[in-house]
Parts: C-alpha cells; structure tokens; sequence
C-alpha cells in the first residue's frame, strides 16, 4: 500500500463517520450504552471486592478465659496461640479494657449503666483478640485454640468466640455477590455483543450498495475495509471516551454526596485513584475493539461481490 | 479479446436469461447490442464484468476464465473494465467529483493525477461545473453522463456501456458517441446496449441482436433491428 | 387544468432550475416538454405533483393552488395525477404486482378491484408474468414499465411522464405510446418528458421546448427540437 | 377507514416485521435490551424492597430492668409502656428464658460455658421485648421509655437497647440502596430510550425513501402510519414477551440453586408469585408502548413530502 493510499484510508474513514451521520451516532450510541453498563457492573465488582475484603480483614477470634486465670497461665496460652501458623497477631485485653471498650460501644446516656462494675465488681473475664492471615481459616483456628484445653487440667478456655457464624454468612453473601455479579456482567456481554452487532448489520446493510459498487469498479477488500476499520477505530474510542468521562464524573459526584452518611458506617467507596484509570484504560481498549470488530469482521460478508 | 462459449444464465428465480451464446470480440472492436426489453442484454454484459456468473459454458474476458476466477484476482479483471450501468450506481452520499476520483485512487493514482485526469473527464462530460452535487442534485441525463465519466477516467482496455444515452437528448448523446469513439480509435474494445435506432444506423459498427436469450443476427456494420 | 405563472425554481444549493416560466395546459391536452439534459425538464414535472414547491410565482393543478396547498391536502390533488418517475421509484421489497396494487390500496379501493385491475394493467404493459418478481429481478425496460403501469391504475385525470421510453426499444416505446394516445382519448390530460425525436415528430402533440430554465418554444402539433 | 383498509394494514404491519427482517430483530433486540435491564433491576428493587422490610419488622427495643426489680413495678412499667401509642406489643423476657435464649444463640461446645450460671448465679437483668408499629419511630419510643425512669425515685430501668445505632444505620443502607436503584434505574430508561430513538431512527432512514415513494402516490400520513403501528405492537409485544421469558426463567433458576444457601440465612428472594405477574404485565405494556412510540412518532418525521 502507497503512503498517500493510507492517508487517503485515514481520511475517507474520518469523513465516512460524519457523512453516515444517523448510523455513526447509533453505533456510538450502541457502545457507549454497552460500555456504560459493563462500566458499572466494574465499578460495582471493584467496590464489593474493596468492602469485602474490608470486612474479612476485620474478622477477629476472641478468646475468653476462666475467671482468675493466673498470669503465668495468661502468658503460656499466649505463646500457645502464637504459635499456630495462622495466627497473625494475638492481643491481650485484660478485663479492664474489655470494659472500656464495652462502654465506648454504648450510648453516652446507657454508659452509667455500667458504673459500679469497675475493678473488683466487673464481671468481664480476660481475653486475647487473635487475627488470622487467612480469614477463611477461622474456623479452623479456632477450633484448635479451644484445643489448648485438652492439655491443661484447669480449662483455662472458657471459649472461643468469632461471630457465631456470622463469619460464615460474611462470606457466604460476599461469595453470592460476586458470582452473581458476575453472572450479570457476562450476560450483559453478550446483550452488547448482541446489541453492537446488530448496529453493525444495520449499517452494512445500509452501505452494501456502496460495497457493492466499490468492488464492481475495482476495489480491493483491503482497499474497501481500510476506512470501515478507521471509522470502527474512531467511533469506538470516541463512545469509550465519552462513557469514561460519564462514569469517572458520576461516580466522583457519588463518593462526594454520600461521604459523610457513609462515612459513618466506616464504609468507603474504592477511590478515584483505585477506579479511574483502570476503568477508562479498559474502555477505551474494549471500545477500540468493538469498533474494529464491528466494522471490519462484519463487512466480509457483503465483499463476495 | 471477449470469448463466449456455449453460455447459459439462468437466474436463481428459474429465468433463462441467455441460452447457449457463442461469441467472439475482439481487441479494439466496437459492438451495439440490440434487442428488445427483457431480451437478456444487461445480462450479457453483467457476465463480461462478472456482476453475474454463468449457469453454464466457458466465458474469458483478456485472457481470464471468468468462471474460475479466484475472489482475489477479481478486482484487478475489473480495472481494466469501465462500465457504465444501466441504472447509474452512483455513491448518493458522494460528489459527482468523488464519485469519478474514487475509481482512480482504487488503483492507487497519485493524488496530482487523479485530481488533473478527473476535471478532465469531467470536462469531456460536459459537467465541470456540476463537480460539486451530489447525486440527488443532478438531473437523471447528467448522472447519466457522470457514469460515464467514471467508466472512462481510468482509461480502461473495454468499455461495457448500458444505454449510455437512454436519459439523454439527442444532442448530448451525440457528443458521447463523439468520445466513444475516438476512445475507440485509440484502441479501446466498446460493448454498448441500446436502444438509439439513430445512432445504431448512422455509426455503423458490428451489431448483435439478442432476442429471448439467444443472438439472433450478429452483422460486421449491421442496422438496428432484432427480428429474424 | 395546469397553470403556471411567472414560476421561478431554485434549489438550495443556488441552482436556478425554472425561470419565470408561464404556461397553461388545458384539460384533456397532450404535452411533449422536451429539452437539453438539465434543462429543468423534471423539475417542471415536480413542481405540477408537488415533489417540489416553486420558489416564486402562482402554479394551480386540477383548481388547486399548489404553493398554498395544506398538508393535509396534498394527497387528494396527488391521487388525480399518475407519475412516472424518472428513475422509477419503485418499492425495492415490494412484487411487481404489489408495486402496482399499492396505488388503489391507498385509494382504498375493493380487494376485488384491485385484483381485477392491477392484472389488467400489468396486461397493458406485457408484464402480466413477471407479476412475482421484485425490482431487482427485473430488467431496466421492465421496471420502467411497471412504473407506467402504477401510473395508470387509479384512471388519473392527468398523467405526468418523465421519460417513459428512456429505457425501451422502439416497438415497445411504440405500445407505450399507443396506451398512453388510447387514455388520452378517453380523456386524459398528459404532460410527458421525452428525449425521443422519432415520436415526437411522428405522433405530433404540443410540444413545449425548455432550456436553461426557460420555455423558449411552444407549439401545437410542434416537433421535436428546442434551438430557438 | 374501511375494514378491509383496517385489514389491510394489519396484514401489511406483520409482513412488513418479516420484509424488514434485520431492521425488525434490530428493533426487538433494543427493546429486549432495554426491558431486560429494567427488568433486573425491577426484581433486584423488589428484593431489596422485601429484605429492607424483613428488616425492618425484626427491629425490636430492649428494655433491662435493675436487678431485683418486684413483680408489681415490672407489672406497672409493662403497662406504661404499652401506653405509649406507638408501641405495638410488650413482651417479658425473665432472666431465666434471657440465658435460654443466649445458650440457643450458642454452638452447642460453647453453650457448657454457660452451665452454672442458671437461678441464683444468673447474672442477667430482667428484661422486655418492644415492638412499635412504625420502625423508623424506634429511637423516639426508647426515649419514652427511658423517660419512665424520671418519674420513680428506684431508677427501675437499667438501660433501654435497640441495637446501638444499628437500627440508624440499616436505615441509612437500605434508604442508600433505594436512592441508588432510582438513580440506575432512571439512567438506564433514559439510555433505553435513546437505544430504542436511535435503532428507529435508523429504521426510519432506510424507509425514508419508501414513506416518500407512498406520499408521492397520494397516501395520506395516516395510511402509512397504520402499518407502521401494527408493526411497532407485533415488535414491542414480542420484544417483552421474549425479555419476561428470558427474566422469569433466569430468576425461578437463580431461587432454586440459592435456595440453601441463603436459606441458612434466613434471607428470601421474592417468590415467583408476588414478582412474575407484576414483571411481565409491566413489561408487555411498557414493549408495546415502546414499539409504537418507536414506530410511529418517528415516522411523523419523514411525513412532510
Ligand atoms: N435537488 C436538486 N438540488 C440542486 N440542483 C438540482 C436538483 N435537482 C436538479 N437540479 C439541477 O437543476 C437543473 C435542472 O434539472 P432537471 O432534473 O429539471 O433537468 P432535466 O431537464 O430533467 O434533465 P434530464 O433530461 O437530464 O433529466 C440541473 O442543472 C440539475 O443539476
Ligand atoms: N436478478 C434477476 N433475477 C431474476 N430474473 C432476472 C434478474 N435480472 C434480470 N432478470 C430477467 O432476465 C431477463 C433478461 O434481463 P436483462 O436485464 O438482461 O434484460 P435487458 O435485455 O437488459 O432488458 P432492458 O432493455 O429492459 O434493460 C428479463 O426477463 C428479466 O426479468
Ligand atoms: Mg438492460
Ligand atoms: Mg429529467
């Protein structure tokens, strides 16, 4: 191919998107409702995955002691606890602090409530609050910590505690969440799929006269995809960037308005920084592709002129 | 040059548009194809470009088996064809002028010579001024003659003519037999259908009469008329 | 029947098609407009069933004032005038036999009648057995046929013809003229574009000659040729 | 109109959806795309609907008496309670069934724990259980029953519970939810109805020269809007019937397999019953309306020849 035959693709396919003004804005219309919709099923999976694996990282076992454990004991099941393979942190919180943190959780009216339960009288029994590398595994920890008493006489463990399988349902939901949402993201696929090349037939059907023409007075199939595949280009990274820039601004306008009442649910939307380039990278390749694939594959069935 | 043996076209609807046609053109001739409506010219002539293929029988156009023709080779066949259709086919969203460049950058011409060859035809055409309507803007014998144009700007080595001059009047048909021919003398093979009495019987060239699909008179310097 | 004063018509892109153009054609009158390719031959015939407006003057068709007309009238003034289009118009998906019977459809006329009719028109033009075939199964003298055939299926007042016979031979351009000459007879205004010498001349009719946008002859019984 | 034109348009509409083959499957594919999405998140809004409720009904006060309160000032502050008009139902909860119910919540390893602090060793208040009529009214009617402490110089009340902002927050998630599902929802219709504008936008292009072709024959703008009527129904109505299919199925499949799971939960999606009907028939009207509005408003358009 000629340098000036290149330059003349480049430019019929430019002119061809304005000229098919109706069908280029269709077409671009197909991809950015497609790109828009997987965008927010991205959006929606990378904020579950975020808040999931915020809420498994919180998941702690929290290990109670009989009543008047002595200190050498407390330090030997420490150790214990310690060494467990999965065990990535263990804290002691003596009765005292498990008071005070009782009474941060309460309303300032109902602390009161818990006056007169200090030192002597507090009821608490000690206790260590133990992480796991693996919050699938807490179970199992758990379980082999409870153990600890089968070697000791006193049963120094007066039990384990790690959501009463609450844990389980976490992780349960979370699971559904994301094999749901990924069920409707790969159904959506295929309604895009469905939808562009639908948009794509139309617009060949359209231009099959065109085609038609072109081979009978010569061209070649190369010489006739050659601006189709210019035109895909421009139209789908024009729909990409337009759906990005849609998305990038609704989901900026999203984290500032509700900042404040979720904040106060320590939840937070995955950032800007996390989500945007990762998104508009991914459209703008998705959409280039779409494009491509939508002008160029469907044209060879009306080139066997 | 053109070489037909035994050729049959029958439509998929079950039309026999030609049945066992046997002919010879040769290089540099200048043939009329007569006959009334409906009798199969077009479909003559769509075979030569390779619009239609036929049922039956060997067809070579400069020296390529048309019915063996690979996809690929097709286009290059094609190049040294101009055509002028029956029914125009011009691009509607394309000017008259990018209606005729576009067949020269299909061979890939330079852009200098497309741009001096294609206000020449245009010229020849007698449509220089008209080089910026699109189809919609120009009256049925100018689109006509915008065919033309684009038939000739690459100054093929056959000329297929579908009643060139169906839409036009008598004077501009003459001015386009006037460039026929001299195209002609300079060495190109001219296929024309039509129905112009006038024009078959004043320039006389060889005459093919086709009737109900077969050729029913062929005459070195023939009349129009197509009767047996 | 068709009066026209002082008509002006220019397109939007400048072309002046149409200047100052005054005639009257009287009922039951038949009109050869003939004329250089581009002269404004079609567009005159555009303007009488308002495919387009005038730009300037006064053009009444059957008592209508067309450039005053509603809408909502349009219509009825078009269902007493069969045109034949230059380039056919025919519905591409529709059969030879539905591109016909869709005229009387739209005048809603009996099932019965449409049958009966639509068939013996499609006698008329010799086509009654290419009934089933679509536009593009159809050769170019065909298709124009079926469109003279939609023309004359509602018995219109005045049949406006742009070229009838570009596309036929002469016997059948003869037929043609005969159906036309037979409808006039019966009553029938017709005003008919031609590039056809042979038949004006011989079938002498008004002949109302245009060029460069202006009637420059218009003679009864006239003949073909339009030089001043 | 005649009949037989009335006839005739109806039999002219459906051969038109064959005659214009891809045009019509273009059309429906919109329509099903659009509907579809509605649809999902018409189930999904019901679902959220019907969890929030659940939700909301379980939403109970906790009120703790001080230890050793006598049976006639838990008598004389039962019927206080009842008094306020917002409460629904009173229930006594002794310490005896509160450690029941605490060792029900218990796995059964960690429910020994428990052993020895029955009758006198039950270190649990007394307690009742308050309904009130209208969820969102819970802090207020807590406030009431602290209140009932102001009036009696024993204090009698110990601490009144619902959750400790729980109740605030579940309210805030599922408000959030709902205002974001009115939002998609909202974009997606805006975005159905620029797919379905865009594909009859087309439609109408490539039919331009065929509704110009009628006009010149005399067809008044009715006449050729019928067909286009019964063409826009028999595509709507299709379109929807195929989405309702698509989305019902999709949905009894997605009960059964979850059905365990989430069963475990105690989560349920809506039954088939309350969700089927209400879809399809939403669906149908909106297909319908859809078609036409495609089919014929837009054609008006092209009607000025
Ligand atoms: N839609 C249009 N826009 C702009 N110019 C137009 C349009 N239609 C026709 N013209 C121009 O108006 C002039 C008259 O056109 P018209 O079709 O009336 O010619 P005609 O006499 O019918 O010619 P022919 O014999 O070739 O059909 C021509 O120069 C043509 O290019
Ligand atoms: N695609 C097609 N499918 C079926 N039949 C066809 C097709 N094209 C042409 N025909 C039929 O084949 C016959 C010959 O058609 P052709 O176009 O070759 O005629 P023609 O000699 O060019 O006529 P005209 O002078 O009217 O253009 C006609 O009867 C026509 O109806
Ligand atoms: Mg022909
Ligand atoms: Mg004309």
């Amino acid at each position: 191919m000629r340098f000036s035959t290149l330059v003349r693709h480049i430019r019929e396919g430019t002119k061809n998107v304005f000229r098919n003004g109706w069908m280029s804005f269709a077409s671009m219309g197909s991809i950015i409702v497609s790109l828009f919709i997987l965008g927010v099923f991205m959006i929606l999976a990378l904020n579950v995955d975020k808040l999931a694996s915020q809420i498994e990282n919180q998941v702690e076992i929290r290990v109670y002691l009989q009543l008047g454990t002595e200190q050498a004991k407390i330090d030997d099941i420490n150790r214990q606890i310690g060494r467990i393979p999965e065990v990535k942190k263990v804290t002691f919180v003596s009765k005292e602090e498990g008071l005070q943190r009782l009474k941060e959780n309460l309303d300032p009216d109902a602390q009161s409530a818990l006056d007169g339960y200090e030192n002597e009288n507090n009821p608490l029994p000690d206790a260590f609050d133990v992480e796991v590398f693996d919050p699938q595994k807490v179970a199992d920890v758990a379980k082999q910590i409870q153990a600890i008493n089968a070697s000791d006489a006193d049963q120094p463990i007066l039990g384990v505690k790690y959501g009463q399988g609450t844990v389980e349902k976490l992780f349960k939901i979370t699971n559904a969440v994301r094999n749901v949402g990924l069920i409707v993201v790969a159904g959506l696929a295929v309604m895009a799929m469905f939808l562009i090349s639908t948009t794509v037939k139309m617009t060949i059907l359209a231009r099959r006269r065109e085609i038609a023409i072109m081979k009978l007075v010569g061209a070649t199939n190369s010489f006739i995809r050659w601006p189709f595949f210019v035109e895909g280009v421009l139209i789908g990274v024009f729909g990409a960037a337009v759906t990005s820039a849609i998305l990038l601004y609704g989901y900026s306008w999203l984290i500032r308005t509700t900042q404040y009442d979720l904040g106060l649910m320590l939840i937070k939307f995955a950032s800007m920084q996390d989500v945007g380039g990762f998104i508009a990278g991914t459209l703008l390749v998705l959409g280039a592709l779409l494009g491509i694939w939508g002008s160029t594959v469907s044209v060879r069935k009306y080139l066997k002129v | 040059m053109i070489e037909m043996h035994d050729i049959w076209k029958t439509y998929p609807d079950g039309t026999v548009a030609l049945q066992s046609v046997n002919v010879v053109i040769d290089r540099n001739e200048f043939v009329y194809i007569v006959g009334p409506s409906g009798a199969g010219k077009s479909t003559f002539m769509k075979l030569i470009y390779r619009e239609e293929v036929p049922s039956k029988g060997q067809l070579s156009v400069n020296g390529f088996n048309i019915g063996k023709l690979k996809q690929r080779k097709i286009p290059y066949v094609r190049r040294n064809i101009g055509v002028v259709f029956q029914d125009y086919r011009l691009l509607p969203k394309l000017t008259a002028y990018e209606n005729v460049s576009f067949a020269m950058e299909v061979i890939e011409a330079s852009k200098r010579q497309i741009r001096r060859r294609t206000m020449e035809v245009l010229d020849l055409v007698g449509l220089k001024h008209k080089a910026g309507s699109v189809p919609a803007q120009l009256s049925g014998g100018e689109q006509q003659r915008i065919a033309i144009a684009r038939a000739i700007v690459n100054n093929p080595s056959v000329i297929v003519a579908d009643e060139p001059t169906g839409n036009l009047d008598p004077e501009t048909s003459w001015g386009i037999m006037k460039l026929l021919e001299e195209i002609h003398f300079r060495g190109t093979t001219i296929v024309m259908a039509t129905h112009n009495k006038e024009i078959v019987n004043t320039l006389r060239k060889r005459v093919i009469a086709i009737e109900r699909g077969t050729i029913v008179r062929d005459e070195p310097r023939g009349e129009y008329g197509y009767e047996i």
